[in-house]
């Protein structure tokens, strides 16, 4: 006989524990059982900065928060209702987070003298009555899955290892999921061990029954599935995106993909994936540095494929050279950087808005190229697209910005199909395009489209075009070597002019401003999408009059970009940097906007957020 | 002319060979219409002369050529080849044509590059270029100092070379491109000089017909920088008691009269002594082909900063994949057992593992 | 009997001919003359591209311009009075910079079919009438030439070669100019080479007796000496000055200068010079690329020594991601970026000031350093000097942008004595600078000077005081690793208001506004520096009311920079980029400036940039 | 413990020594506050216990050691050591070492890098510190993986290594660090094993002994991602048929009776075969001194990636002049021949050739 079930519109939900306890693994699982499900999802991974830790620190601790609801959300949520603290560091590292009355999971059997001292604990918490305006629920996680494995012919440890599938067991029962999800994946997962499969099926199993029978848990909840928009949907990170979108670009333009990079955390997924989609004909070069990662990309571009390189910001600081020379060659390329905290070798698994000044000038001599930034992991795919769409329709460097918590961070992605999607044209030139003054046909290799200022894309093995380019200034037209001085000029603003001009192809910028009164208009960029939605909504629901708009196109800016700033008393332009995108409105349109930036490795909280825009609206009604 | 014509079974394989009876190249068919710009005299002249005079032989068309090259006065080699040609950013050739390479199975790539542009700045690439095996020829103009920059001292020129940057004369020893090739696992290593045309088309022809990368080191004078850096092995005298000419099979030897001859000389590697004094059983048999390339490296040891000797010609030529032949292959493994690549090939492949369906509502 | 002299207050006289005819050095040594003898001059060397081109040809085509006067003169001239053109393309390619009336020499011995063919002249110029508006004296100068040295045991080609001479000896005696300098100067050249030498000894000496005794000169002229501050002078390019004042810097902060640098055009010759520069201690690696070559000078910083490096703009995009690792590290670095025309390999030997933004910007992350520019050849020496002051009373990077037309253009510049230059003091740490909680004496590496918010500088060696430091977020105070967010934000923000803090340290921009009752101001930043003072005073003369200032620091500006800026209704900003300053300027102080842009490869011509300070004059008073 | 006792009489020329009679060091003098933070069971621990005891015998206060590393699990290795160190940027280590180097010849300058650090990013940085002799000891942690970035294949790893990169098995063919090594002139080069504390306490009592580069690879286990690559040298048995400890004078061989013993076999580099098949004049000697290093090179090559066989131990030590010398001994020789740098000497200087003087007017 079942317990009762408690519907809810939404949870919080955190797994914490030590590097080594899966938290991860379990955060993902519990993930896309809630997509199966049918809810709206978000999800923040967490975890240490490079090398383990030592066990049981603060430092090792790693955390995996995923926010399910019944309505379309934005953001995985500021605080946790519920956290799953596998070990004392856990407890500790996140208890700061929790609003009073949340549910604390703990396992007991860790929190041991010798567990509790290394974080500093002098007293047990979950005894010493400290957590007492928490829902406390301490359970011996890890003897309860040793005990449900005690025929198991594995070893203790093994046992012990398999307590993250107790836990997801537990709360799979006390969100009531069904379990056989889960039991699919590990059956494919573990299928070639036999043992280890049967000791994790059992654990889960275990887990879940002890919410069912264990008198510790009286209610269990149920989070009832969002509306969404008819379609099929899966759940998606945003590098898992981003490889899908590149892949997907190449596919609809007829181009082979070759993606040239070297790994660096946060970006190395893309690389992963993309590395794993041969079947399609995705080529990937694991180079020996970033700069022959982008080298070996911008050397297939000038071959007829889709040029591709991934990074984050110390690599992209690495590539400018290479940028540069792709900018005078006016090929295709797709620079990738996935931002992290900075400067210099900084924060690298935490997120940041950093490089977008980097990417914009970060590099010698007057050198444009496009930038684009994706807004939430599923969109990571059409900014993606788009950024190739970009590259191969205007001969042009695109910087596509994304960012560690789009990387890792995951949510329902509706699937496109190939018909709904754009096609992309190389137009690659099989014919001279000029003639010379004696009348014989040639190509001439900088002769631009006129509307897209595009020059030809011409590739070798084309007969009768054979021709040279390089970094040097080239000669308007015919792209010959030229030091003079008024042809660098026109070369110069041609350049300019060219990117300027993607603006053409950009939809305007989009405002939300549901009763056309606001005031206020609150700006951002990239992955601040979902705090800022989030937050505005929150705002409006406690009177604020504000608009949000929010920019895909870094460079250009949307040809009403301007317009827009200029019709609200006040502009709100949140970033986790210090005001980048900020200095490049104030730059180009003159508009006072007012920088809100926090750098500290993590998105927006959406009530900080939330709190900072009623501020803005009520100052200006003052 | 055909591929077996010059003995080439693997390196041109999946380039497109110019028809049976198509009209045959000439030297005119790989010049471009730029004007060449080096300065009087430069060895430079005699190296592009020698390719474009080589590059017909191939019985590959033009445009399915292509030269990459970095910066440097060598690096301006691809103006003046009428293939396609880039001329990209200091040092990083050989990472850009490894782009091409993997992209196009069916172009020949070559790489035009310094001693500067591959040795200094582009160090790196270079040594993994060699390692991966990738199909390249690359031509390593070797004038023993950065032409461009207007004559500073290069990571080939001899301890105490005294240039604007090096007043008091180098600190540090040159590399021999040839060892370190060979220590960066190269499967294809020769020397030759700007000014034997003969021997520079014959080390070109087997780089052409070596699958994987080929390194061409070419000592190359600089009249302006440099000059003369050579002579001692220009001159035909001097040359004869200076240079080994190695040759598969052959014995080791140097002199008008091959009288002086190598012999490996336990730890102290090879010793050049006397004809008269050696065992003619240990006397050294060249074998470019040795799986192992400790006699190669050995050889390229007897070459010292005042070319007392030097060893020219092909010090190594094995088989061994081909690092863009072997991701081609992956590719073409997946794609061939996942049929072809259509929309719903792509759609699949997007939904990855669990989906769920929403219906219309 | 000498000819009749007349008075002249200025000439601008600009050598040319082909890149074998050693027109620098002829153009060198005239300069040298000219400023033993006490003229203000100003110099601008124009040679090809790289790689020498075919002889005879435009592309091959190498000049030197000077300008001489009896008073100041800010700029190498517009127009040249005096054009000597060696052979038929130095004539063709400076043709169209003389004013009608100029001077022209020119070689006839050089002007046949073949040679006038190379370039595309139809018909002799100097024969055909065609250059009836200028004032032509055609002469013989290879013959000439050859004819003095008739006796001399050389090659016919050497005594060609030596008409650069015959050449100068003239020009020398055509400004009343000794010839015993340069004599001076031949015999310590070709003191190993006495054929050689006495074959350009003769050569000089004909060309000047030529003047003297053929009836093609009727007159000669005579610059005077110009009033300058009481001192010693030498004549001194930008290059030259920037390695004295980096060595000097060193000398007075008691430090040995460590220098890696990679060559690159126009950059090399402060390698060269600082190579040359032992005698005083200087240390200079030549690296294997630049990012070794920032390596070396970071290493050499961390262990005590200035460490700098130098290169151009491509160079400064390899050597970003080291920039920022010692933006973390908060050590002295200084980064010299002699720019030139982009983007990429761009123009290697022409000018541009395109690099602004990359020095700003062109790292991953929050990453600030200070950068100052240089205005003049001669002021290169103080810039220097001062990036050296701010990077050790700092401990931060300071790129110092200096550009091709500083680099090998000359001036006079009055020797500062070491008496008058100000100390630099390193203050390394001896002593422990913090207690631990328990009372222990210990090192914090990063425990702020509360007025410069510098940390201290500990060198290895000293003894107790062993610490580690590195590229990952550091904790304040101790320096640890630390990955908190709110550690991150401090940081973040500490050091950016270290860097905005020297403002504190540098002078107020100083505008030069002679009646204070100017409407338009002019301010500029760089090597415009002359052709805006030049300009500024044209447009004076034409009754135009305008105000000047000129930024030497370009991060952080001069505190009072927006009271300037907004002390006058038009700010017109000239650069040689698409307005970079502009961009910071505007961002930074809402301020709707006016970019006035050249991106040719070569410094503005006063004249213009004359009327365009006058049309905007004129524009406002409408 | 003084330099002379542990045969260093030039490693350590100018870096101060303790006084007589000072305070003995000890590990504890070189272990840091610093809580490490590898994963359980790292080879890296090893590593970092085997250089804390040595350190002491150096004789040299911890302040007077600097260690410099890049970025990778083994670029952690300063933050333990109770020196002065940075941990600085991927794989620039060599270069930033090089400057501490020049710009202080009182400190002990150590480099500690892994085979990605080292051999991928930072490869050429790593070839020019070996070609300019540098005075820096460079620790090469070897685990054939990128480590930190959570195991992808590295410029070492076997071809064919499966990882999340190449999930078909990588392509392309590992460097072997030594042959790498030889092939960049290096003076000092060594293979050690991060479980062999005796060893490799002996390897890096000689490179603290040599003056200028030694370079120091050091196989090292990564439990996480790439578990037992070396566990057949490391197992009792399997590792005695399986290295060749090379010491200098004696023969090199392999096995429990060193029944199998290296000979030189012509063009195919040194055979291994059963000694009583040998002819005994003609049994390799391991020679490290030897100005030649082709007998090293050879010996590197008997390495594959099956590991069947593997020599250990100093492969080449030989004395040349180190970079950092020769450029002091330049700035020296300038100053000494100038006078005292003074205030008249920097005017001297900044006045160069031509002067003029402008009077009070
Ligand atoms: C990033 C960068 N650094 C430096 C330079 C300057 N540079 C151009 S070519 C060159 C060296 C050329 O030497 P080498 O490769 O030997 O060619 P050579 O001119 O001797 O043929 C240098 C240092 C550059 N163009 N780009
Ligand atoms: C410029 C840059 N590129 C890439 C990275 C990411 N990264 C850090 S360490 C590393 C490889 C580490 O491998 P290795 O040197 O073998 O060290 P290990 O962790 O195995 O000890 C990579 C790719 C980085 N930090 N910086
Ligand atoms: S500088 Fe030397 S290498 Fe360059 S073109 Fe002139 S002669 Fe040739
Ligand atoms: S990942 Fe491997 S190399 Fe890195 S700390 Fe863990 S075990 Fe050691
Ligand atoms: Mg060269
Ligand atoms: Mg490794």
């Amino acid at each position: 006989m079942s317990k009762p079930t408690q519907q809810l519109d939404q949870v919080v939900i955190r797994f914490a524990g030590d590097s080594g306890d899966g938290m991860q693994l379990t955060g993902d699982r519990f993930t896309s059982d809630a997509a199966v499900f049918g809810n709206d999802l978000a999800t923040l991974p967490n975890y240490p900065a490079e090398i383990r830790a030592p066990q049981g620190t603060i430092l090792g601790v790693s955390s995996f928060q995923l926010h399910i609801a019944d309505h379309h959300i934005q953001t995985p949520g500021d605080a946790p209702n519920v956290l799953v603290a596998m070990n004392p560091a856990a407890l500790k590292a996140n208890l700061g987070d929790l609003p009073r009355g949340a549910m604390i999971i703990a396992d007991t059997d860790e929190f041991s003298t010798r567990n509790l001292g290394k974080v500093g604990y002098a007293a047990n918490p979950l005894a010493d009555g400290s957590l007492s305006s928490y829902h406390v629920h301490a359970l011996g996680l890890t003897s309860l899955t040793v005990e449900a494995l005690a025929d198991a012919e594995i070893t203790r440890k093994e046992k012990e290892r398999a307590k993250n599938m107790f836990a997801l067991g537990l709360l799979l029962w006390l969100y009531s999921r069904p379990t056989d999800s889960t039991e699919r994946f590990l059956t494919s997962k573990f299928g070639k061990k036999p043992e280890v499969l049967a000791a994790n099926l059992a654990a889960l199993k275990a887990g879940y029954n002890y919410g069912e029978t264990s008198e510790d848990f009286a209610v269990h909840y149920e989070v009832a599935a969002a509306p969404m928009r008819a379609g099929t949907y899966r759940n998606v990170t945003g590098n898992a995106a981003t490889a899908y979108g590149l892949a997907t670009a190449a596919y609809k333009g007829g181009l082979r993909l070759v993606l040239g990079s070297y790994p660096i955390t946060p970006a190395s997924e893309i690389l992963h994936n993309l590395a794993a989609m041969k079947r399609v004909g995705v080529t990937t070069v694991q180079a020996e540095d970033e700069i022959a990662g982008i080298g070996v990309a911008l050397g297939a571009s000038y071959a007829g494929a889709l040029g591709v390189t991934t990074t984050s910001g110390p690599g992209l600081a690495l590539k400018t050279e290479t940028v540069g020379l792709a900018v005078t060659l006016e090929l295709p390329l797709v620079v990738v950087d996935v931002q992290r905290g900075g400067p210099s070798t900084g924060l690298p698994t935490k997120t940041e808005q950093a490089d977008l000044l980097q990417a914009m000038f970060g590099r010698n001599g007057e050198s444009p190229v496009a930038i684009i930034a994706a807004q939430s992991p599923a969109d990571c795919f059409s900014a993606a697209f788009e950024a190739c769409r970009i590259a191969v329709t205007y001969r042009t460097p695109v910087i596509l910005l994304t960012d560690g918590y789009l990387a890792n961070g995951s949510e329902p992605w509706r699937l496109p199909t190939m018909a709904e999607l754009p096609e992309l044209v190389p137009a690659f030139t099989t014919e001279p395009n000029h003639t010379k003054t004696d009348g014989t046909p040639m190509l001439a290799p900088y002769k631009r489209d006129p509307v897209t200022l595009a020059r030809p894309w011409t590739i070798p093995g084309t007969p009768g075009l054979q021709h040279r380019i390089g970094g040097i200034e080239k000669a308007d037209i015919t792209g010959e070597i030229n030091y003079e001085p008024d042809n660098h000029e026109k070369m110069v603003r041609l350049r300019q002019a060219k990117v300027d001009g993607i603006a053409a192809s950009i939809t305007p910028l989009d405002v939300d401003d549901p009763d056309g009164d606001a005031e206020v208009l609150i700006l951002g960029w990239g992955s601040t999408y979902g705090p800022i939605a989030a937050a505005v909504a929150e705002a409006r629901k406690e009177g604020a009059k504000v608009a949000r708009a929010h920019l895909r196109h870094l460079n250009p800016f949307p040809a009403n970009t301007g317009e827009v700033l200029r019709s609200y008393a006040k502009v709100v332009v949140p970033e986790m940097n210090l005001g980048q995108l900020a200095l490049l409105l104030r730059a180009k349109y003159l508009v006072d906007v007012t920088s809100h930036t926090a750098v500290r490795g993590l998105p927006f909280r959406s009530s900080e957020l939330a709190e900072v825009i009623v501020a803005a609206t009520k100052e200006l009604s003052k | 002319m055909t591929l077996t014509d010059i003995g080439m079974p693997h390196g041109l394989d999946l380039v497109p060979r110019l028809p049976e009876g198509a009209a045959p190249l000439n030297r005119k068919s790989f010049t471009s219409d730029q004007e060449v710009r080096w300065c009087p005299g430069c060895g430079d002249y005699a190296i592009l002369s020698a390719v474009q005079s080589f590059l017909p032989e191939l019985g590959v068309a033009p445009e399915n050529v292509v030269v990459v090259s970095g910066i440097g006065c060598s690096s301006r080699f691809p103006y003046y080849v009428d293939t396609y040609g880039m001329h990209s950013i200091h040092g990083r050739a050989p990472a850009i044509a490894t782009g091409v390479a993997v992209a196009r199975p069916d172009l020949s790539v070559w790489v035009a590059t310094g001693d500067g542009d591959a040795l200094s700045i582009g160090g790196n690439h270079l040594i993994h270029a060699m390692r991966r095996n990738v199909n390249l020829k690359i031509l390593l103009f070797n004038n023993e100092i950065y032409g461009l920059t207007k004559g500073q001292y290069s990571p080939t020129s001899p301890t105490g070379t005294v240039t604007k940057s090096t007043p008091t004369g180098s600190v540090d020893r040159p590399f021999n491109p040839v060892s370190l090739a060979l220590g960066s696992e190269a499967t294809f290593v020769a020397r030759t000089m700007d000014s034997d045309r003969k021997h520079f088309t014959e080390v070109l022809r087997a780089a052409a017909a070596h699958r994987g990368t080929a390194l061409i080191e070419i000592l190359q004078n600089c009249p302006i920088f440099n000059d003369g850096a050579y002579d001692v092995l220009k001159d035909r005298t001097s040359a004869q008691s200076r240079i080994l000419w190695l040759e598969a099979g052959e014995e080791v030897t140097v002199g008008a009269e091959k009288e002086t001859v190598a012999v490996w000389s336990g730890g102290s590697g090879i010793n050049l002594i006397p004809r008269s004094e050696a065992e003619p059983a240990l006397i050294l048999h060249h074998d470019p082909a040795a799986a192992d390339p400790s006699q190669a490296f050995a050889l390229s040891r007897l070459d010292d900063p005042a070319l007392s000797h030097i060893a020219m010609g092909i010090f190594r030529q094995v088989s061994a994949p081909a690092y863009d032949d072997g991701v081609r292959a992956q590719v073409d493994a997946a794609r061939s057992a996942a049929g072809p690549v259509d929309d719903a090939a792509m759609e699949k492949l997007l939904a990855g593992g669990d989906t769920w369906t929403v219906g219309e509502s």
